[in-house]
């Protein structure tokens, strides 16, 4: 990345911001996630281990955190939107941000769990998370199962990491994607802790020493780099298969076909609650569900005019504008 | 008010003997100075096995993980850089409003800001993942067509940190032209050499006099914005990003007051171990440490001040988020080290409202040493509470720093002590031509007084006998 | 991505040419390569191949062998390595998806701990031994000379399916022995028990996308169950159906289905019948039309189950049972199946059954319960088993009724509760031969091991467990060249024991490839399409990967037949355990794989380790909170793991994840986490004979010790920030419901 | 002011601004001016066109001094390429549709060498391979790290086949330009840096892509 292009791309794209998105995209990957359908079975994640090279870091680093999967399922007990048996929503964080209580809301609680406060004084700190486990439901059961949610990076617009990395190591592309450019990366980890989804991984130690013994390295995607020590990752939308999908489409003198190929992540999906394709085509089947969903690139507070459609950004609210949309959960009450 | 009259340094003192009080402490050391040395090398070393080892090994050996991607390496950074805003505070602000108090006890500060900043400098370096491409931070014409970006704080940095220490290396150096000069013509052997190489041809004309204040005054003028920059921009590193508990407005002044504070309570530290090993008790007086202590206890309240905006707005705020990184702090895992923060930082400065206390040594050897642990862990609360508690509920989690960390962190204060400990050594750790000048004019003022005091006198005794005093004629 | 119009016709032969430049092109390690000139070799290809184009992948299809679903397979081959496995779109089964398990395919087949060379029994030790050594000791021991015939000599397999069990049944015939013992630790054999009595069919067709409502005990439908990845498929929709369907699920633990539910109902272990029987109550109140409808026996059955009785009984409050009845009452057809929860206790029949009843007394039998028919090859179906054939096994070893047992795709040595003392009563069986790809248990204890290819190097056809509408058989063709030279393919080793007994019927076969070549070729025309020649509808089936053989339609005939339950005690001190089944690790048969050792257990997102799980309320009583070490113990044996603490869960059970605990296995598996099939009692389900898995029960003690359970994931709430959002049906009614949003 | 003081572009001291007062400083100066140009000199020099008869491009510049590397046959490009005018794609037949050119399989030697030359001692090392069935182990000569993506298909097709007024029998100018005048070499040999820069300034030159993540990954 040149100085001209930084400081002419940065211009370009705050000014693109303001007027509602960056609009010089060649191709626009984004993805939809549609939680009704999610059930929570890992195979994106482990489809992601095995396109991506991702190193399996045992049970002392997974114990450490340190564990790198691109693609996670977080598992939550409770439902913040829905209380059990009494559609009351709660308030939530993007109105909170902006400093507008939901309308709905009576008062505003402190958005932790009862449980909280008892479980940091009572264990003087250690494993006090743990604690919360189970402050989710006032119920004696679980009794409206599990809240799952596939997080990928969610490639935004107004990317929180992008701007803090010293060496420009992470940079939006033409393409809007966060791209990653590992030997670029001088393992500052700043962009990690600006993210605010923590959907950037770090290699802590030289994974690929211990991670595939002999014959398991043969499993290794030549598309990719193997990372060393040092270096920041993260989902990249399977850029290789975009790669080889533009070079395809390119070879033959056409624009890349909606459905020709997708991430790894969502060829396996067994519910087939992931979508992958490009915004920028607008019959594709991710442009016609954002659209569907009335959510609008570029905005911090989506004006929909039918306000119970499901879609939604995690942690919207933040403006960093991401690229995957949600389809809310949907429970029979 | 016992001490009501007490003087800063005894104006009677003669040049001469500052001259051979000071220079005395350049003699060869003693065994203590060797055992110092040994003791600083010894940490150090710790700090070079654990990084060898994290180097060879990659960053998990700190223990760092997914939330936590910085640890101490950050918080430790952060508190050296403020260490080294005494010296600036103490040469360059007090020097423009003509505080000459300072003169006796500035030197050494000075020289903490200049080792200070060599300490920090290394954090950010040897917490990179792949150090050894450090340099990708300095913008220069490659063959690649590759720049920094110049939108990131820790750009900034580096920037910052290299100018202010070359700023504040020059500026030490620069005060320190004349007194080589003493040197170089008291001393003989390899220090003579080395005198007369870094003295520049000092001979005390009045041109070089004329250019030298003005140098100096210069430089001194250019170091305050720069100082309190340098710390502004560390605080950017927090302050522009978007995570709760950092990305706060107050947060320039409140880390330039805590830069100040901790800085200020280093040199109570310092100030009294030089007093007391090289005798120097005659120029470092308890007024002077009075004086010092007095302007620890200020910076200390504003500091304090500043902590209480924070929490204000943040308990008030409409960012629940933020609230319960603060929250995590009040009574969260990390819930002891935060009130010991606020125990040693805002709680035992009273301990320097009180004369008694103030001018006891072993007691504000102790407290001085205390408030710069408050310190360091208010550093740790800046950095760590926000990365355990960020927006990700899935990351939320607590990290104990390895041993690894607490090594390098361990060892950079036996890096700074070595560097001190040469520094006081080879260089006259208190300004000798500036003692003399202060000595110059207190006795003027004094003797002004005393002529003063004399015909307000004789005037009193014109007004009762109507005639002149004898005595005053 | 999409290059699956390969034809590969002589692939073996080609890789077999080509072998040397295949492992060294193209694996690449960062930082470890250099860029110098001359360090690095770069080896062409003898004799080119026009498909094979260095630097870009090409797809073949097979299918996958990591469960018994039998799920289609694209193998991405580059350079001569097999690099990701893809869902086959033409797969009935799983129509282009794949799981975990399938993801995890590749590093079963790379398992740095994979068998390399056969190894023998020599004084007390597995000694590697060359295949002709190998060989000529089978020879001796089962060859004709041998004189081994009749019922002396046993296979034990899991379940088989395709040309592999045809081949495998004339072995045994050849053999003269009938013991074809088959196990299955995650099965529903009880069900299928039921299925057959009352239904006239084992395995009919459910049929969820018609259903308006899933009533589920304790079937893990999208987890670890019949077929995991096409349940899931046909859950989605289910789900987004004009009407969106509404799943309830009611089971002691909380399986992965269970997570996904509407609402979760904890219950009592063992009394989900008299659930399902208070729950037919309910639905039958005031319906005189459809009580008239039923036998006399069942009437009285049900009418002496009312809500207050059952619900003291299940521990399930009157009003759920009555709003779950409401619900089915409302969605018709709805849908109501048994899982292992049901399945698992002695009597695991009745209950099963009751629930039958329940489907019966809706009238879903027909509408969401569909006839799956057969095929016109029943000689390739699945043949599926659960733990009966493992307690005959440890009966017959006991009686010393066998001379030589040949094992295959089971591991009966870590599965068996250590009640049964298999592992004892297995020295009695003078000669015990193991086909295995990984050093099991059972491999390590045998006196012949004989390395096989594993499922991406080896030819064969499979039929899956469960058919969807169509019946199709799927073929598993090799996706690159096997990796050790010492090592064979099953099915050429089980051509090779028939050529020893019966050689003019198979001399003719060159190996297995040419077996099912010639096979294909025999197959009747309604199959074959409109392929021109024998050679052109080998190719294209190995193309397509699947063969769609055709339907014979069938029937279902509900009967009805004798329920009758034990007496429910109220019960005492101790715990049910309960050793769950979790989609990744299976029976502890992808312990080795380490993805899926890392893939976090998706309800606890425990990593590589077992722990224990247990209700507040348990947890509050034994004094013990997440991370302590709990011992659990039965009358068999006691485990001891760390403590996951969450509300789905009833609070009389304690459950144990299966997988962990081996004592082989390889690097990955060995030495970690607890076993609880170990511990397990001794009892079975009274009318199948098969092993009640949720029957035993167990005493919780802390052991004093703690660590951080190690586990993915920090917060377990979203801390009121729209992490998860969530809306009610209602409002998904209204705004997508039947409109086809893309 | 004008700007001439500040980027020694304009005319210096046309505005009468640049009096130097010493002597030494109007050194410097010069030596500073001097250094400048001579810097712009040798970029401009390194971005010129040298004037290589391809269409519609500019040619990378850069010298490398490559090793000599033994191969197992001394394979010698110039008979092929300068001599025989055998096309580069005919051997390296995976250039146009693949990330790699590829080495060309023994079979395709063998379809000349069956009958051509069969006596010289090369072809009787190569016959020799051929009939052990084993191919020959050849050294890589052109490598980029394994964290680039480069496709020859790509640059082949901009280079050549999509190039207006280029033949496909001139493809070899093009293979020069990162493989340097392989038909005047026996085996190949690196002359070209094949370096980041190398590349950057012939896609800023050619106005290819300038996005990292098109090479990197």
């Amino acid at each position: 990345m040149s100085l001209n292009n930084i400081l002419t791309n940065w211009s370009r794209y705050r000014k693109g911001a303001e007027e509602g998105g960056f609009h010089e995209y060649e191709h626009q990957w984004g993805m939809v996630v549609d939680l009704n359908k999610c059930i929570g079975c890992n195979a994106c994640s482990v489809a992601c281990y095995a396109e991506n090279n991702l190193p399996v870091v045992g049970e002392k680093r997974c114990g450490k955190n340190q564990a790198m999967n691109w693609l996670r399922i977080e598992r939550y007990w409770d439902e913040p939107d829905l209380e059990p048996y009494n559609a009351t929503p709660s308030a939530n964080i993007d109105a909170w941000i902006e400093g507008n209580p939901p309308a709905k809301k009576t008062e505003l609680k402190p958005s932790m769990p009862s449980s909280y406060l008892p479980g940091l004084l009572e264990e003087g700190g250690q494993n006090f998370e743990q604690r919360v486990g189970f402050g989710g439901t006032k119920s004696e059961f679980q009794d409206f199962g599990a809240s799952f949610l596939p997080m990928m990076c969610q490639q935004c617009h107004a990317a929180t990491c992008e701007p803090v990395c010293p060496v420009a190591a992470t940079y939006h592309t033409p393409d809007g994607l966060n791209a990653q450019v590992y030997n670029r990366c001088i393992g500052s980890r700043y962009c990690s802790n600006n993210c605010p989804y923590r959907l950037r991984y770090f290699n802590f130690w030289s994974y690929y020493e211990d991670a595939w013994p002999e014959p398991l390295h043969m499993q290794l995607n030549p598309d990719l780099s193997v990372r060393d020590k040092g270096v920041m990752e993260k989902c990249t939308f399977c850029i290789q298969r975009i790669r080889v999908a533009k070079d395809k489409a390119k070879m033959e003198d056409r624009k890349v076909i909606d459905g020709e190929f997708s991430t790894a992540c969502v060829q396996t999906c067994p519910t087939g609650a992931l979508v992958f394709g490009d915004m920028q085509n607008p019959d594709s089947q991710v442009s016609k569900l954002w659209s569907y969903h009335q959510v609008e690139r570029g905005k911090t507070k989506q004006s929909k005019q039918n306000k119970e459609l499901r879609g939604y950004r995690v942690l919207e609210g933040l403006n960093t504008d991401p690229s995957v949309l949600y389809l809310e959960r949907v429970r029979e009450v | 008010m016992k001490y009501v009259n007490e003087k800063d340094i005894n104006e009677e003192i003669k040049w001469a003997q500052i001259n051979t009080d000071i220079l005395q402490s350049l003699q060869n050391p003693r065994k203590a100075y060797w055992i110092a040395i040994a003791v600083c090398l010894a940490m150090l070393s710790c700090a070079v096995v654990a990084e060898v080892y994290q180097y060879q090994t990659g960053l998990g050996v700190a223990d760092l993980n997914r939330p936590h991607m910085w640890g101490l390496y950050i918080a430790t950074f952060i508190f050296w850089i403020g260490m080294s805003h005494s010296g600036t505070l103490l040469s360059a602000i007090l020097h423009i409003i003509h505080a000459d108090w300072r003169k006796p006890i500035y030197r050494f500060a000075e020289a903490m800001t200049t080792f200070s900043l060599m300490t920090a400098g290394f954090f950010p370096m040897l917490h990179l993942g792949r150090m050894w491409n450090l340099y990708w931070v300095i913008p220069y014409v490659s063959d690649r067509g590759i720049w920094p970006n110049f939108r990131s704080p820790l750009v900034w940095d580096a920037f910052a940190i290299t100018t202010y220490l070359t700023s504040s290396a020059l500026f030490l150096f620069i005060g320190m032209i004349p007194d080589l000069a003493i040197c170089r013509d008291n001393v003989t052997g390899w220090r003579k050499k080395l005198y007369t190489v870094l003295s520049l041809g000092w001979q005390g004309t009045d041109r070089q006099w004329r250019h030298f204040r003005k140098t100096y005054m210069l430089m001194a003028c250019f170091l305050i914005p720069l100082a309190v920059s340098v710390h502004s921009i560390v605080s950017s590193d927090f302050a522009m990003s978007i995570m709760p508990g950092w990305h706060v407005t107050s947060f320039p002044p409140y880390f330039v007051a805590g830069a100040l504070y901790s800085g200020c309570a280093a040199i109570i530290t310092l100030f009294i171990l030089l007093r007391y090993f090289f005798r120097l008790e005659e120029y470092m007086t308890v007024a002077l440490m009075e004086k010092t202590c007095k302007l620890t206890f200020a910076i200390a309240m504003v500091w304090t001040y500043l902590n209480l905006v924070e929490f204000g707005a943040t308990w008030y705020g409409h960012d629940p988020v933020a609230k319960e990184v603060l929250i995590s702090k009040f009574v969260g895992p990390f819930a002891p080290y935060f009130w010991a923060m606020m125990f040693f930082g805002s709680v035992l400065p009273f301990a320097l409202a009180f004369e008694k206390l103030r001018r006891h040594m072993p007691t504000m050897m102790i407290v001085s040493i205390l408030l710069n642990v408050g310190m360091w862990l208010e550093r740790w609360m800046i950095v760590g509470p926000t990365l355990s508690h960020a927006y990700a509920p899935e990351a939320w989690n607590f990290l104990w720093p390895s041993i690894v960390q607490w090594a390098i962190v361990f060892g950079s204060f036996g890096w700074f002590g070595l560097l001190f400990l040469i520094f006081v050594k080879v260089f006259p750790c208190v300004s000798m031509y500036e003692v003399k000048e202060m000595v110059f004019h207190r006795r003027r003022e004094a003797h002004a007084e005393v002529a003063e005091k004399f015909h307000r006198r004789a005037a009193d005794v014109q007004q009762a006998t109507g005639r002149p005093s004898v005595e005053g004629a | 991505m999409s290059g699956n119009d390969i034809n590969r016709r002589d692939f073996l032969k080609i890789l077999g040419w080509s072998g040397v430049g295949v492992a060294v092109a193209g694996c690449d390690r960062p930082t470890t390569v250099t860029l110098e000139e001359g360090k690095e070799e770069v080896v062409a290809y003898l004799q080119p191949e026009e498909y094979v184009i260095p630097g870009v992948g090409v797809w073949f299809a097979s299918t996958c062998q990591q469960c018994p679903a039998g799920c289609g397979v694209h193998g991405r081959v580059r350079e001569g390595r097999v690099l990701k496995m893809e869902g086959n779109p033409d797969s009935p089964i799983n129509k282009g998806k794949l799981c975990q398990m399938g993801q995890a395919g590749v590093q079963g087949h790379y398992n740095p701990d994979r068998l390399k060379k056969p190894m023998l029994r020599k004084g007390g030790a597995l000694a590697e031994v060359s295949w002709e050594e190998a060989l000529a000791a089978l020879e001796q021991k089962v060859g004709p000379a041998s004189g081994l015939a009749g019922d002396r000599f046993a296979w034990f397999t899991g379940t088989v399916s395709g040309h592999q069990s045809v081949l495998l049944s004339a072995h045994l015939a050849a053999m003269g022995s009938k013991n074809h013992f088959i196990h299955e630790t995650i099965n529903n054999a009880v069900a299928r028990a039921v299925n057959q009595d009352m239904l006239g069919e084992a395995m009919p067709r459910y049929d969820l996308p018609a259903a308006k409502m899933v009533l589920s005990f304790g079937a893990d439908l999208v987890g670890a169950g019949t077929s995991p990845v096409h349940f899931s498929g046909e859950y989605a929709k289910f789900r987004t159906g004009a009407t969106r369907g509404v799943l309830v699920q009611v089971e002691p633990k909380m399986t992965l289905t269970g997570g996904s539910a509407d609402l979760w109902v904890a219950i009592r272990p063992g009394t989900e019948g008299v659930l399902a029987l208070g729950i037919a109550n309910q639905v039958l109140l005031g319906d005189e039309i459809k009580v008239a409808g039923l036998p006399e026996n069942i009437r009285t059955l049900i009418a002496a189950y009312d809500v207050k009785k059952v619900a003291s009984i299940t521990g399930v409050t009157g009003d759920r049972i009555m709003r779950i009845a409401e619900l089915l009452k409302q969605r018709s057809p709805s849908l109501v199946v048994a899982g292992a929860s049901v399945e698992g206790h002695t009597h695991g029949y009745q209950s099963a059954a009751a629930i039958m009843v329940l489907n019966i007394v809706l009238g879903n039998v027909g509408k969401t319960i569909l006839p799956s028919g057969s095929s016109a090859f029943p000689q390739m179906e699945a043949k599926t088993g659960g733990t009966r054939d493992l307690l005959a096994l440890a009966d017959a070893a006991d009686k010393k009724a066998l001379d030589v047992v040949f094992f295959h795709g089971a591991n009966p040595v870590y599965t068996a509760p250590a009640a049964l003392g298999l592992t004892d009563k297995l020295k009695n069986i003078p000669f015990k031969v193991v086909f295995a790809v990984h050093p099991d248990e059972t491999a390590m204890s045998a006196d012949l091991v004989l390395p096989i290819l594993s499922a991406h190097e080896d030819w064969g056809t499979h039929m899956g467990a469960y058919q969807p509408e169509q019946k199709s058989i799927s073929i598993q063709q090799p996706l690159m060249e096997r990796l050790y030279p010492d090592t064979k393919g099953f099915g050429d080793l089980l051509l090779a024991l028939l050529k020893a007994r019966q050689v003019k019927e198979y001399e003719s076969f060159a190996d297995y490839y040419g077996y099912l070549k010639n096979a294909f070729a025999a197959l009747p025309a309604s199959v074959k399409g409109d392929a021109v020649s024998d050679e052109d509808f080998w190719g294209k089936s190995l193309q397509k990967g699947v063969l769609n053989v055709g339907t014979v339609a069938g029937a279902l005939n509900p009967k009805m037949v004798e329920i009758s339950f034990p007496e429910f005690k109220s019960d005492a001190q101790d715990y049910y355990l309960v050793p769950s089944a979790r989609l990744g690790l299976w029976d502890g048969r992808h312990a080795n794989l380490p993805w899926l050792q890392e893939a976090p257990d998706q309800i606890s997102k425990v990593v590589w380790t077992s722990w224990v799980e247990m209700h507040p309320a348990t947890a509050a009583k034994l004094g013990v909170k997440e991370g302590d070490f709990v011992k659990v113990s039965s009358a068999q044996g006691a485990v001891e793991a760390q403590v996951y603490v969450y509300k789905g869960i009833h609070p009389q059970v304690i459950a144990v994840p299966m997988g962990q605990g081996h004592e082989e296995y390889g690097r990955y598996a060995k030495g970690r986490g607890v076993n609880p099939l170990k511990i397990l009692a001794p009892v079975t389900d009274a009318k199948t004979g098969e092993l009640a898995l949720y029957g035993t029960r167990v005493t919780v003690a802390q052991s004093g010790r703690r660590e951080v359970l190690v586990k993915l994931m920090g917060s377990e709430t979203q801390l009121g920030r729209k992490m998860v959002g969530t809306v009610t049906a209602s409002v998904f009614d209204r705004t997508e419901g039947a409109k086809n949003v893309t | 002011m004008s700007h001439g003081y500040l980027f020694l572009s304009g005319p210096v001291g046309s505005s009468g601004a640049v009096v130097p007062h010493h002597r030494s400083s109007r050194y410097f100066l010069m030596a500073l001016a001097a250094l400048v140009l001579g810097f712009f000199l040798a970029m401009s020099s390194a971005w010129a066109d040298d004037g290589a008869g391809v269409p519609n491009a500019v040619p990378p510049k850069g010298e490398h001094e490559g090793k000599n590397v033994e191969q197992p046959i001394e394979f010698p490009h110039n008979i092929h390429v300068d001599v025989n005018k055998i096309n580069c794609m005919y051997c390296h037949t995976y250039a146009r549709r693949s990330k790699v050119a590829g080495i060309p399989p023994t079979s395709k030697c063998m379809g000349c060498h069956l009958v051509i030359a069969t006596d010289k001692p090369r072809i009787k090392k190569l016959t020799e391979y051929w009939e052990k069935k084993e191919p020959p182990r050849w050294k890589k000569v052109h490598d980029v790290p394994d964290f680039v993506h480069f496709t020859h298909e790509k640059h082949l097709k901009r280079f050549v086949f999509d190039n207006e007024g280029m033949s496909v029998d001139r493809v070899s100018e093009v293979c020069a330009f990162c493989h340097g005048e392989v038909k005047k070499m026996t085996v190949a040999h690196k002359v070209k840096p094949l370096n980041m820069g190398f590349c950057a300034r012939c896609h800023e030159a050619n106005k290819g892509p300038f996005d990292c993540w098109k090479c990197h990954k």
